[in-house]
């Protein structure tokens, strides 16, 4: 496999430009519609990440929750709100070029701090399974499991009390 | 007979050995991933319009017709004819539709139908990749399709794609659930989403469809299948009677043979994934390994079919009831169900699970049957 | 096999769950769900029996809670004091409620009738299975329950209604002993398993007066379930339910948890002899109190609930002189004649409609079935060679004249006579003779009255697996190796016999021969008739001083109440008033002034601030992000 | 693999795009898909520790379930907000919302 070690970096390099790009075209596109779908791909992209990094459970749960369900809410969303679209409403605020600005001066500020920070890198990959997970989220995280769980169905609740109409 | 059943692999063998002789180990992996990959794509879409002649066949004979029997011996080349016709069709885009959507959509939709086959062991030692999630992997990406066919819907523009895709939205995400909880049991008793080890987990003739959870499971998931693919009796996003054609109205030519083929290649892989997960993927006597999974298959394409020629289509109060007051509680008590055949010793278990899913089955039922159609009345509008 | 064991009882409460839950729309059909579930549970526990009969023990435990590290703990016990209650509890339950679908045909409230009915068999089967006194009294209330349910079943009837109120007050009182003692005897002992009360354990407390004490609290519970002297006044109120409800739980099963109870911390009584004393001298009262009052009832519901209290006075007799398998065993044969007079007398209601035995008469002809096991049941309760109570009385006497309690004794053999009399009475008055009343008799459907024919085979045989000819299986079995021989006395067999033939004769002469004798003794002896035909005025004793001196009380409280902390509180308020007018003023000038100058101060200021306040979103995550931006900044 | 100095710098960079995102939409859903952005870049961050740190790998992957089912419950509870705004204001814009200003 070390032979065909030199294409998979390329292609993970290539997979992590094609996963900015398609954010960026998400975060500047002025139909929104188009924003969704490219946000979908973003998300699919992430998931490949993932399997890249031998998470394959996250990937699995990546594309069926964020693509499956996630996206369907966001799209149902903009098919409720948006007035079938008018382009020549303005997407985005006065604040493009400071924001713009302010985020590139974060993100050197971010970037100068990775490069500078000794990363202890620890000699084996680690790699982990389903089955471990499902042991580590019934034992060791089981608390915040079922905090989550009652989280996410009062989520549920308040979201419907609050989409539904009064009447 | 060893031959037979591993002709495919050593097909493949016999391919790379004759390419490491001369070429550098990389490519050699490359071309290893190329001949599955091409391997799949051919067999996807050739699977693809064999089965629609099969079905105009199978529909045929059950309204009494003959079904297309004129462009070649039985009508064998008629797919081929088809797809020339919609090949040199025009291609109309509505002039108000979002173009980039109405062309996104049935390209994609292809992909993950595609990607699925990479998962199902099509016989001993006949699996793409081995994933160690298979199963779930299959879930992810069936799920998926609903977007597609909702970006369709919406780039469209038309009332009635968007009332078939937003039924198909409601529809696959309702059915999802009851989906996902129908394979748990195997997950449970197999202890891996490996759909190869599933598989090895039946061997010996251990199919899981042998156990009362195993049937209760096998008819959740064929039916919730059934459901995702968008197939009779539950195909109430292209109700032709009701929105023309749902979110594929606006689409010709090759556009709509793309969803046609998604729509049959997703038919073909749930009734491989389902023969996988209970009914013993490739295992079976005499026969070759990939001819007992075909057998299989497309024995549960029949049923479809079956369906298709048979069942009138539900109602949309009828098909949500469906899955979230029948099938979603049956598909946990289901897991409980596993859980005690997997506790108890050998005799008892079939017997205690059995009665768990009876006796859930009945009160489900009747729990359910206030809300079933009842005879029909018959009003008639004087006024 | 725990889990067949656990099953026992839930099968009844998964039908109650059922039944609770669907009952609107199973209708008639929720009946064949609790039958099914307790004929279920009763093979389930015969399995069980099977295998503690053939020597082996089940005892499983889980730990609920931890107290200072000493487990609170559920489980199952099965041994053979457990398995014979199981026997009792599912094989006369599943009769019994085979029986209440003939009885209970066409009620209104018919699937909530075996709703109950399923929770008091998981009740009652949970706390025959109990290991622990916890356990045990958190079933012990459950039951209760159940029967305050059941007894108040009809509630529409004002005297079903007061009466299970007052079974459920009456058995609070036991049940406060209980707990207590169960306290105590945790603080004492530091355990609550019942396999830990052995000897040795009591040996080791020996002379301890807590310990003691909590004996005698414990047997308060068991005074009050089984309606001892002087808590005996409940059941025959608790008559005004169903009658198969009063041959379940008021005859054959609930009432024996007292019985039960105190044989199984039967080692504890034992190593106190004045706790024995008093258990001894409670039962023997209750026995011949509650036999002296049976003699005159007219309500044949009402004799039979006088019996059970003097039956059960009887095993409390048996257990406080030291004979724990003769208690257990007349518990069993008892709970089989018990169960099946009270269904005999419910087939006797349900046939005519009426409960007076003086509207009675003459039935053995339309109710030949019910006649024939109505007689057996009769025979076997007043003694009769070779049926079951014959056996199990003579035990007991047997007990109390080897081990030299003469005047208990002699109390038991009066009550004996009295026994046979009064049901020989019964029996007469309902059976021979012509028609009385004006009613038109018919015998009971089958459901009814095969039920009836199982138990009179069982009243005649159960007994001998206590008899000399199977070499007394059932003592041995129960009371293990260190159980005391029985050495048959014939004097005791000759007072046995003697004394319900005298009540077979006496009731002959009485109520077959002269029926104007009765009447005239009663104007004879007018002060015996009325002592019993009123039952010592105990009610009214009780109702005088304890109810009547609570209700003062509370009158009293309530008049203290109205008028002197009512007209206190008034003056308080009225002064009140009179002060505010000061603060009044204070109000308006000072603290009104003060609060309008911060008011106006604000506003001024705020004017001013509020420029800053976008009211955007974006701009304030914008703006958060600058922040971000200068925390960046002065960490680098 | 790559170094994980180029992973954090592409989750950085592919944050940052969801932020300008954020600061910048108008749209309140076209803020909520920037927002999932930015939890896509965490998530991957917690994956990329996980493979060189020595803490076992699960501990990550269950902090990622954890975030993405949170992002779930957050898209559901925003998304019907929005829907509510919508209904009451019939606009999506946070310009154009204005109850609380006066």
């Amino acid at each position: 496999m070390d032979a065909f070690a030199p294409l998979a970096t390329f292609a993970l390099y290539g997979l992590m430009l094609g996963i900015l790009a398609t954010a960026v075209v998400t975060v500047t596109v002025r139909n929104l519609f188009h924003a969704a779908i490219f946000l979908a791909f973003t998300l699919l992209g992430v998931a490949i990440l993932y399997f890249f990094l031998h998470a394959d459970f996250i990937a699995a749960i990546q594309i069926l929750l964020y693509v499956g369900a996630i996206m369907t809410l966001v799209i149902f969303a903009i098919m409720l709100t948006s007035r079938m679209s008018d382009p020549s409403v303005p997407q985005s605020n006065r604040q493009r070029i400071p924001a713009l600005v302010v985020t590139g001066i974060v993100g050197v500020f971010l970037i100068l701090a990775i490069l500078k920070t000794p990363w202890i890198v620890s000699g084996t990959l680690q790699t982990t399974n389903a089955v471990a997970l499902g042991k580590a989220l019934m034992g060791q995280f089981v608390l915040p499991f079922e905090v989550i769980s009652l989280v996410l169905l009062v989520a549920l609740i308040g979201a419907i009390v609050t989409a539904r109409s009064d009447q | 007979m060893q031959q037979i059943d591993q002709i495919f692999v050593n097909a493949k063998h016999a391919i790379l050995d004759l390419a490491s002789g001369f070429l550098p180990e990389w490519v050699v992996i490359v071309i290893s991933i190329l001949v599955s990959v091409t391997a799949i794509a051919i067999f996807g879409p050739v699977t693809m319009m064999y089965l629609t002649l099969l079905e105009r066949k199978a529909i045929g004979r059950i309204q009494n017709r003959y079904g297309p029997n004129r462009v070649g011996k039985w009508g064998l080349l008629q797919p081929i004819a088809d797809g020339i016709k919609m090949l040199t069709k025009e291609d109309i885009v509505p002039q108000s539709a979002d173009k980039f959507a109405h062309f996104l959509a049935p390209v994609v939709i292809v992909i993950p139908a595609l990607l699925i086959f990479a998962v199902i062991p099509f016989g001993r030692g006949m699996t793409a990749v081995d994933l160690s999630i298979g199963l779930l992997f299959f879930l992810a990406l069936s799920s998926t399709t609903t977007i597609w066919i909702f970006v369709a819907a919406w780039g469209s523009r038309n009332k009635f794609s968007l009332l078939g895709g937003m039924r198909s939205v409601a529809q696959m995400i309702s059915y999802e659930i009851p989906m996902v909880l129908s394979v748990v049991p195997v997950l449970l008793v197999v202890g891996s989403f490996s759909t190869v080890s599933i598989v090895d987990a039946q061997a010996g003739g251990n199919w899981f469809i042998f156990t009362p959870w195993g049937i209760v499971g096998f008819l959740l998931f064929f039916l919730t299948g059934v459901a995702e693919v968008n197939r009779t009796p539950f195909d109430l996003p292209e109700g032709e009677s009701e929105i023309v054609a749902g979110f594929h109205t606006e689409y010709s030519g090759m556009k709509f043979a793309l969803f046609y083929m998604a729509e049959f290649m997703s038919a073909f892989t749930i009734s491989a994934i389902v023969a996988t997960a209970y009914l013993g993927g490739w295992q079976g006597p005499w026969l070759p390994s990939w001819l007992w999974l075909m057998i299989k298959a497309y024995f549960l394409i029949l049923v479809m079919m079956w369906f298709r020629g048979t069942f009138p289509r539900f109602r949309v109060d009828q098909l949500m009831g469906f899955a979230w007051k029948f099938l979603l509680p049956l598909a946990l008590l289901n897991i409980f169900a596993a859980g005690v055949w997997i506790e108890l010793d050998a005799p008892i278990n079939y017997l205690v699970a059995g009665a768990i899913v009876a006796v859930s089955i009945v009160i489900l039922y009747w729990a359910n049957k206030p809300d079933m159609p009842k005879k029909r009345t018959y009003r008639y509008a004087y006024e | 096999m725990v889990v067949r064991a656990v099953l026992i009882p839930l099968l009844p409460l998964v039908s109650f769950a059922a039944i609770t839950f669907f009952g609107a729309r199973l209708k008639s059909k929720s009946a064949w769900l609790a039958i099914g579930a307790s004929v279920a549970s009763c093979v389930l526990a015969f399995l069980e029996i099977a295998s503690v009969v053939s020597g082996k023990t089940l005892h499983a435990n889980f730990t609920w809670l931890a107290v200072n590290q000493i487990p609170i703990e559920f489980g199952v016990l099965i041994d053979p004091l457990s398995a014979m209650m199981l026997f009792v509890v599912t094989f006369v339950g599943s009769l019994i409620v085979i029986y209440s679908v003939g009885y209970m045909h066409g009620d209104p409230r018919y699937p909530k009738y075996f709703a109950y009915m399923s929770l008091f068999l998981f009740s009652m089967l949970g706390l025959v299975l109990s290991t622990t006194l916890v356990q045990i009294y958190l079933f012990w209330e459950l039951v209760g329950l159940c029967s305050y349910f059941l007894i108040g079943f009809w509630f529409e009837k004002p005297a079903a209604a007061q009466a299970g109120r007052k079974a459920f007050i009456v058995n609070r009182i036991g049940d406060i002993g209980f707990f207590l003692g169960i306290l105590l005897f945790f603080y004492t002992t530091g355990t609550l398993r019942f396999v830990d009360i052995q000897r040795e354990l009591v040996h080791a407390h020996a002379g301890s007066a807590a310990l003691g004490l909590a004996a005698l609290l414990l047997f308060c519970g068991a005074v009050g379930k089984s309606a001892q002297f002087p808590l005996h006044v409940w059941l025959p109120d608790a008559m005004e339910g169903p009658t198969p409800v009063s041959a379940l739980i008021h005859a054959a099963t609930m009432v024996a948890a007292g019985i039960y109870l105190v044989a199984r911390l039967f080692p504890l009584f034992h190593a106190f002899e004045y706790a024995s004393q008093v258990v001894a001298v409670i039962g023997a009262v209750t026995a011949f109190g509650a036999a002296y009052f049976a003699l005159t009832q007219w309500d044949i519901k009402r004799v039979l609930a006088y019996s059970t209290i003097s039956q059960l006075g009887y095993m409390m007799a048996a257990l406080g002189v030291g004979g724990m398998s003769a208690g257990a065993f007349h518990l069993m044969t008892h709970a089989f004649f018990k169960a099946l007079l009270f269904l005999g007398a419910g087939s006797i209601i349900h046939g005519t409609g009426v409960q007076d035995m003086r509207q009675m008469g003459g039935l053995w002809k339309s109710m030949p079935t019910t006649f024939w096991t109505f007689a057996i049941a009769t025979l076997a309760i007043t003694g009769f060679f070779p049926l079951s109570g014959f056996w199990s009385k003579d035990e007991i006497l047997l007990t109390a004249f080897e081990r030299e309690h003469q005047g208990i004794f002699w109390i038991l053999v009066l009550t004996a006579a009295m026994t046979s009399f009064y049901m020989f009475r019964l029996l007469f008055l309902t059976f021979f003779g012509h028609a009385r009343g004006d009613t038109h008799a018919h015998e009971s459907p089958a459901v009814m009255t095969i039920p009836l024919v199982i138990l009179a085979i069982g009243s005649i045989g159960i007994g001998l697996v206590g008899s000399p000819w199977t070499g007394h299986w059932f003592q041995n079995f129960l009371e293990g190796a260190h159980g005391e021989p029985i050495h048959p006395s014939p004097f005791v067999i000759a007072m046995s016999v003697a004394t319900c033939l005298a009540g077979l004769l006496i009731a002959l002469l009485f109520y077959v021969g002269q029926p104007e004798l009765p009447k005239r003794l009663a104007e004879k002896f007018w002060l015996f008739y009325s002592l019993s035909k009123n039952r010592l005025w105990l009610d009214e004793l009780y109702n005088a001083t304890w109810i009547r001196g609570f209700k003062s009380l509370a009158l009293f409280s309530y008049k203290f109440d109205a008028q002197v902390i009512d007209s206190l509180v008034n003056q308080v308020g009225l002064k009140t008033i009179d002060t505010t007018r000061i603060y009044n003023w204070f109000d308006t000038y000072i603290v009104d002034g003060l609060v309008n100058f911060t008011g106006w101060f604000t506003r001024t200021l705020s004017g001013v601030l509020r420029l800053i306040q976008t009211g955007f979103v974006h701009n304030y995550l914008f703006i958060l992000i600058l922040g971000f931006l200068i925390i960046l900044y002065t960490i680098h | 693999m790559i170094p994980i100095q180029h992973l954090l710098i592409f989750t950085s960079l592919l944050f940052l795009t969801g932020l300008y995102g954020a600061v910048t939409r108008r749209n309140m859903v076209g803020i909520l898909i920037s927002i999932e952005i930015m939890l896509n870049a965490v998530n991957i961050n917690f994956i990329g520790f996980s493979r060189i740190s020595d803490v076992s790998a699960e501990v990550a992957q269950v902090f990622v379930i954890f975030v993405i089912v949170l992002a779930a419950a957050t898209a559901a509870v925003g998304l019907a907000i929005v829907l509510a705004i919508y209904r009451n204001q019939k606009t999506v814009y946070t310009d154009e919302v204005d109850l609380l200003k006066w």
